[in-house]
């Protein structure tokens, strides 16, 4: 691993500009932030090598680099959660030092921090105003004013949710929504926004990015981090590349094209991108029938053979998470037939059986349902397999090194060694960890949910190429994704979910943008 | 139970009533094991409903009231209070032995007896801030030092004081209602006040919600830490002077295990172990149960060995009852 | 029967109700007093009613309150504290119940009818007084206490009392009142004093506990332990040798005196203010006289 | 403390020095802790390093050593266990009456008396696995309610036996070595087998470590829960046989907060009260700290009170250097 990391490091010698290019398309706008020289360095790791960063007035910046580039790293130094070891951060050209969250945002910072930090328990206006809860006369927590103006910055971000339910409620899209209103609520001249999009789907990304370009508009600066090319060309003016902790370039997005910015930022060409070789599906490995997670929800059918890959796609909350984790036994009150290789499942199924009869869940929160968080790589990629490895009061090393090694090469994960906690990881890699698990077990039947959330271009390649083999293999694959582009060229065939029912499944011929989010919408 | 919700839900609406069915609708399980108990030992236990029995049940729960205030609120932020109940015993014998060994004037022996809690009380919330150690470790090995400086300051004996004024404190009335209930009514509004309409009360909640969230908002979470376990202490010294006061002594063995029956009240009224989530309404309900329990037994004649089976059972029951109610709305992250 | 209850409502004039308040029920001592009160009232119609304040004066108040409510026509009790259970007391004198003290005098004797009451002290001075007339002056001798107890303070103070400095008392150790706890503390006790003479266990479970420490050491076989109580196990002991002796009390005698003279008060008849259970030594000599099979 | 770490590292690779060197590294922050408390009760405590004070200390430590060892199973959990000092009780009065009352063959009433606290034990765990209330509150329930069925079934009194060989039992040796040594050694290797060498133990990390992630990962959440509270009440209820066989006797007063030694030697050898960590090898020396510290105090003639506060303050002191050493290894989510 480490020999790869120095090889990568080799390949192509980064073009270093000292000076980042001002964005074309304002002239006269002035610098907001300016960060120079950003080092920081945690145990083991250099995470940050002389960074700069310079951020217009009305300008969208894109930051883009691998997994574990130190984007989110330099965007906590100035977000204020980490201070850096040197370097320094100018807001408005004036100096600052950042000695928590909110001497940041005091000066005009707010952050969308790429792992969901929402209050479970509290409601969604007092998760908006937290921290900065409004008041009354009385110097009293003014819960109407708190839900009146809450409500105006989810209908800027077309959520429509109360501003009075609880958000542990809420289906991970809708939280990040949350996040981002949260933001707007700030007021703030900076906007940083860490991989916005990984849950959500078209339709909510459209209503982001209006949001967004309305904001550029009134002369905010917006550093937008994403591992979406076509979301990185769509929106931003200009791209500042990272790579292994260092400032690599900052190019105009109107410039440049993808393979440029791929070629810098994982240092060689990435071909392929999707690898599919489609082959005639063999017998029916999943077939559900009459099956409803809740009894208000209508009955749905599907099935998935051998050697094929179901994709399925919704808008956020339509309930294809649910859908699946209710088949494998992890959400209760589910009812309706399950087949597995024709053999029907008894009505109330078990996560264990469901294991045990050769399927695999890769599930979509890795924080909370994927990752021991304070385990290394070695105990959380091996912990789906231990009967490979311990019995009889035997452990065998060994093999335990030999599956934790091999996901950390197939998938190219970018660690210090294996003794290293996941928890420390960038979440690219941890996302690769959930993923390594997993493919550890040889399932019969894989289902992932959003297997690419928040994978870097490279590495997805890597797991579409994975995904692809893996089916060719004989494999049955269900691919739950919020992006279309990889629904659409990755399945064979495509479920359309909308409201908690499938509303088409679509053979790959009927393959069509405008008609799957017909479905998608109703 | 669907019915009766839909219902409430409407009610919510209408003004005065509305807040009331808030009231209900949150602590529906624990009201029904409330109602339930209540209306066994009215009909089984006699004397229970007099207006004489009424009053001994509300000044003895006072004293769990207060202290379970305070554990109420380190448990929302997924920690506990474990020093309380030797808290009582020590500031007692404080407020005591200013006066008697010391001479002070009443007012001031009782600011040292409530002093010493809140340092306490600091001391446990700036090591649990600023080491990181887990809560229940810390005021564990604060309770074996309060108990054992309770003892030293003393002499391993009772403390006594003879004044009047003191011994009002805990035994006067205002009216018909004893002084230790008035504190308490007063103390659980300050509760009310503090999680519903203040700042700091949205930032316990979020701080026991998740911790990460919290630092994210920029919350000082430091400052909340100290804050709970400091009120905690303070809560936990004003209910060991006026149970000094009410015993016109300073007891280094009393207290024993009084954070057993706070945590017991506290958890039976929904706030959840696992930070979060809690209520005042739930609190002062699982306070009146936890002392329904043992008085009821007591005036229905049960052994005492008995007793401690019940209130057992009891206390499983009534969580169990109150988790079933809130389910989705608790976490049961275990 | 019922004359000056009228305070009461609600209870059955059919039957007389006793409160019996102990310090705590889990002591077999206050075990054994309520067996005393029930031989009492044996066959006739008066049913007793236990609390249990666990050892916690505030507890204890709170139960007399209980009591009161539920209509008993008098109270038997012993204070976990002398002072501390005045407004008890006091609670019980305006609900027109008269109270019996046991155990120990309470500070305020008008507000209770009689104190019926072995002599804590003495019990300690009894065993001092042997202690003494076996062993050399200036032996080393230990004490397992429970402080938390004030019949244990009592006893330890009148061990000192009689003593005086006649003993080097070079540990005093808290046992808890409990036999386990006791065991492991005497063990330590038995390392670090190797010229140890004596220990004495303030209760019959803490010197049974160093009996049993000492068991383990057959080289310190001649270390005197002495205990209060006189419970059947401390006698057994006893009997056996492996105890010294016991400052014994008579619950059951407490018992019976207690529930004599509140169904007397009761009455109306005139009790005495103040009513002695003798307090005396078993030794090997008398053991056989008071048997092992339960308390005097 | 970086080059001790170091030269342990490359000691590492070493076949038998190897495995001493990683207990070492691992425990580094509380063996520090611990040669401080020895060498200091070696140079003041006379006797202390006597053989027969090993013995002493060894055999007293046993019975907080096997509770220790299941209530670091159920912290492992992020839960905890307060059973098992009632279950102590409990289980060697059910052991003494059997034979004493019932007239059972020895084996038939140990049996018994372990029996009872698997019994109790599944219970806790049955109902902490399906109902999802805080092990908190369902263990502190049952204490409640195990103490209770002690007392009722004694009788509120102790109950004695006389058999030669249940005496043996608690206070027999093997060579020079008492048994209650033996069984906690044999016990400790168990553990260590459970926790290294067992599909299992991995399963309660990681349960431990994130309880979402454990049951999305295939792992019967159910049973490893449900196992280790059972575990803990068969360990606590066997430390209860040997403890009423040391005192031929069974003692419904017995074990009353011992539930807190065993937690304080847990988390002093380094058990994560946020669940997923733990040694146990750091467990052995827990233990071993709070033995010594009782057992020098009193071997120094120090006054029990002192004792309570100087307990107190190594507690934190001990729990704050293990977590030092082991800083970004441990959990500080609060
Ligand atoms: N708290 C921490 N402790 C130790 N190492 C850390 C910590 N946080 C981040 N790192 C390391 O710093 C490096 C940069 O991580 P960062 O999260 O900034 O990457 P990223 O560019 O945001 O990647 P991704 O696209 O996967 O989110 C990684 O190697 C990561 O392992
Ligand atoms: N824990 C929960 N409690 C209550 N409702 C939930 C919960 N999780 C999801 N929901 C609701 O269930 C519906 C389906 O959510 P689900 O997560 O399955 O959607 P999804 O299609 O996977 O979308 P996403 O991309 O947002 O994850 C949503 O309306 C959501 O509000
Ligand atoms: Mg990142
Ligand atoms: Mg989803």
């Amino acid at each position: 691993m480490v020999e790869q990391m120095v090889e990568d490091e080799l390949l192509v010698e980064p073009v270093r500009t000292t000076e980042p290019v001002s964005p074309m398309s304002a002239k006269t706008s002035r610098v907001i932030v300016e960060m120079r020289d950003i080092v920081k360095t945690f145990p083991g790791v250099k995470a940050l090598t002389n960074v700069h960063l310079t951020l217009h007035s009305g300008e969208v910046l894109g930051l883009l680099g691998e997994n574990g580039a130190g984007k989110s790293t330099l965007m906590n130094v100035l977000g204020g959660v980490f201070k850096p070891d040197s370097g320094t951060i100018r807001i408005d050209g004036e100096e600052v030092q950042f000695n928590g969250v909110l001497d940041s945002q005091s000066k005009g910072i707010a952050f969308v921090h790429q792992e969901l930090a929402l209050e479970p328990f509290l409601t969604v206006a007092e998760n908006v105003f937290i921290g900065r809860e409004l008041k009354n006369g009385v110097g009293f927590v003014s819960q109407r004013e708190m839900v009146a103006q809450s409500k105006q910055y989810l209908d800027m971000v077309g959520l429509e949710v109360s501003p009075n339910q609880l958000v542990n409620s809420l289906s991970m899209g809708q939280q990040q929504m949350i996040e981002i209103a949260k933001a707007l609520s700030l007021n703030a001249k900076v906007i940083v926004l860490d991989e916005p999009t990984s849950s959500l789907s078209e339709k909510e990304v459209e209503d982001l990015f209006r949001v967004v370009r309305k904001l550029k508009a009134q002369g905010m600066g917006i550093i937008y981090i994403s591992h979406k090319m076509s979301e990185i060309f769509d929106l931003t003016d200009n791209v500042m590349i990272m790579r292994d902790g260092t400032y690599i370039n900052t190019v105009v997005t109107s410039a440049t094209d993808e393979d440029e910015l791929v070629r810098m930022m994982v240092g060689r060409d990435v071909e392929n991108y999707y690898c599919r070789v489609f082959n005639t599906p063999g017998e029916t490995a999943l077939s559900v029938k009459n099956y409803v997670c809740n009894p208000w929800r209508k009955p749905v059918d599907f099935e998935v053979r051998r050697g094929e890959v179901l994709g399925f796609y919704g808008l956020i909350g339509s309930g294809r998470s649910e859908l699946l984790e209710s088949i494998m036994g992890f959400r209760d009150g589910g009812s309706g037939e399950v087949y597995v290789f024709g053999e029907q499942v008894s009505d109330k199924t078990d996560p264990i059986r469901m294991h045990g009869l050769g399927l695999a869940l890769v599930p979509e929160d890795r924080k909370t349902e994927g990752l021991f968080l304070f385990n290394d790589i070695r105990f959380n990629s091996s912990i789906a397999s231990l009967h490979e490895f311990i019995s009889k009061l035997r452990v065998n090393n060994h093999k335990e090194t030999q599956i934790a090694q091999h996901a950390v090469d197939s998938l190219n994960i970018k660690v210090p060694s294996l003794e290293s906690k996941v928890g420390n990881l960038s979440g690219g890699n941890q996302q690769k960890v959930v993923l390594g698990k997993w493919l550890a077990t040889n399932p019969k039947i894989l289902i992932l949910d959003e297997p690419t959330r928040g994978i870097d271009v490279g590495a997805k390649a890597e797991i579409y190429r994975i995904i692809n083999s893996l089916a060719s293999d004989g494999v049955a694959v269900i691919m739950i994704s919020s992006e279309l582009n990889e629904v659409m060229n990755m399945s064979d065939r495509m479920a359309v979910m909308r409201g908690g029912e499938i509303s088409a499944v679509l053979e790959r011929d009927e393959f069509n943008q405008d008609k799957i989010l017909k479905y998608a919408l109703g | 139970m669907k019915i009766q919700t839909k219902v409430l839900d409407r009610l919510e609406d209408i003004p005065v009533v509305g807040s009331v069915a808030k009231v209900v609708k949150a602590n529906m399980g624990i009201l029904i094991g409330f109602l339930v108990l209540l209306v066994f030992l009215s009909i089984f236990a006699e004397n229970f409903l007099s207006w004489a029995n009424i009053v001994n049940l509300m000044r003895s729960v006072s004293t769990n009231a207060i202290l379970a205030i305070g554990v109420m609120l380190s448990i929302m932020l997924a920690g506990i209070d474990l020093t309380c109940g030797a808290l009582v015993a020590l500031s007692g014998v404080v407020a005591v032995l200013s006066m008697s060994q010391f001479g002070m004037p009443l007012p001031v022996a009782l600011l040292f007896g409530i002093a010493i809690g809140l340092v306490v009380g600091l001391l446990n919330g700036v090591i649990i801030a600023y080491t990181g150690i887990h809560p229940f470790v810390v005021t564990l090995a604060m309770q074996s030092i309060c108990r054992g400086a309770a003892y030293l300051a003393a002499g391993g004996k009772p403390v006594t004081v003879r004044n009047e004024a003191f011994t009002a404190l805990g035994n006067g009335y205002l009216g018909p209602i004893p002084l230790p209930v008035i504190y308490m009514l007063v103390l659980f509004f300050l509760l009310y006040l503090l999680l519903n309409k203040t700042r700091l009360g949205r930032h316990i909640y979020a701080l026991g919600g998740n911790p990460t969230a919290a630092k994210y908002s920029g919350i000082n979470v430091t400052r909340v830490k100290v804050f709970v376990w400091a009120v905690s202490g303070l809560l936990a010294a004003f209910a060991g002077v006026v149970l000094a006061s009410r015993m016109s002594s300073g007891q280094p063995t009393s207290g024993v295990g009084y954070e057993t029956d706070a945590i017991a009240a506290a958890v039976i009224g929904g706030t959840s172990m696992y930070g979060g989530v809690g209520r005042t309404s739930g609190v002062f309900i699982g306070v009146l149960i936890i002392g329904m329990i043992s008085n009821g037994l007591n005036l229905l004649h049960v052994n005492s060995f008995w007793q401690y089976v019940i209130k057992g059972i009891i206390i499983i029951v009534a969580v169990y009852f109150d988790m079933r109610k809130n389910k989705g709305n608790v976490r049961t992250g275990f | 029967a019922d004359t000056s209850a009228e305070g009461t409502t609600g209870a059955s004039d059919a039957e007389i109700k006793l409160g019996y308040v102990p310090s705590t029920m889990n002591n077999p001592f206050w075990q054994a007093i309520l067996d005393g009160i029930n031989e009492e009232i044996d066959g006739q119609s008066v049913s007793v009613q236990t609390v249990d304040p666990q050892a916690d004066q505030s507890k204890m108040n709170d139960m007399v309150g209980d009591l009161i409510a539920s209509g008993v026509n008098a109270i038997i009790l012993g204070p976990y504290d002398t002072t501390g259970v005045q407004p008890a007391l006091q609670a019980a004198a305006d609900a027109g119940i008269p109270v019996i003290n046991i155990d120990t005098p309470v500070d305020d004797l008008d507000l209770v009818e009689t104190v019926v009451a072995s002599d804590n002290k003495k019990a300690g001075a009894l065993v001092a007084e042997d202690m003494m007339s076996r062993l050399d002056e200036g032996s080393d001798i230990a004490v397992i206490n429970c402080p938390s107890g004030q019949a244990c303070i009592q006893r330890l103070e009148g061990f000192k009392e009689e003593a005086g400095d006649y003993f080097n008392i070079v540990q005093e150790l808290d046992g808890k009142g409990e036999l386990a706890t006791s065991l492991t503390l005497a063990e330590d006790i038995l390392q670090s004093n190797p010229d140890l003479k004596a220990i004495f266990g303030v209760n019959d479970p803490m010197a049974l506990g160093a009996v049993q420490a000492l068991a383990a050491h057959p080289e310190m076989s001649d270390v005197l332990v002495y205990g209060v109580d006189g419970s059947p196990d401390g006698k057994a002991a006893i009997k056996d040798g492996t105890m010294a002796g016991t400052g014994a009390q008579s619950p059951n005698k407490i018992g019976h005196e207690a529930a004599k003279a509140a169904l007397d008060v009761l009455d109306g008849k005139e009790v005495e203010k103040d009513i002695v259970v003798d307090t005396f030594l078993v030794t090997k000599d008398n053991v056989d006289e008071y048997g092992t099979d339960g308390w005097q």
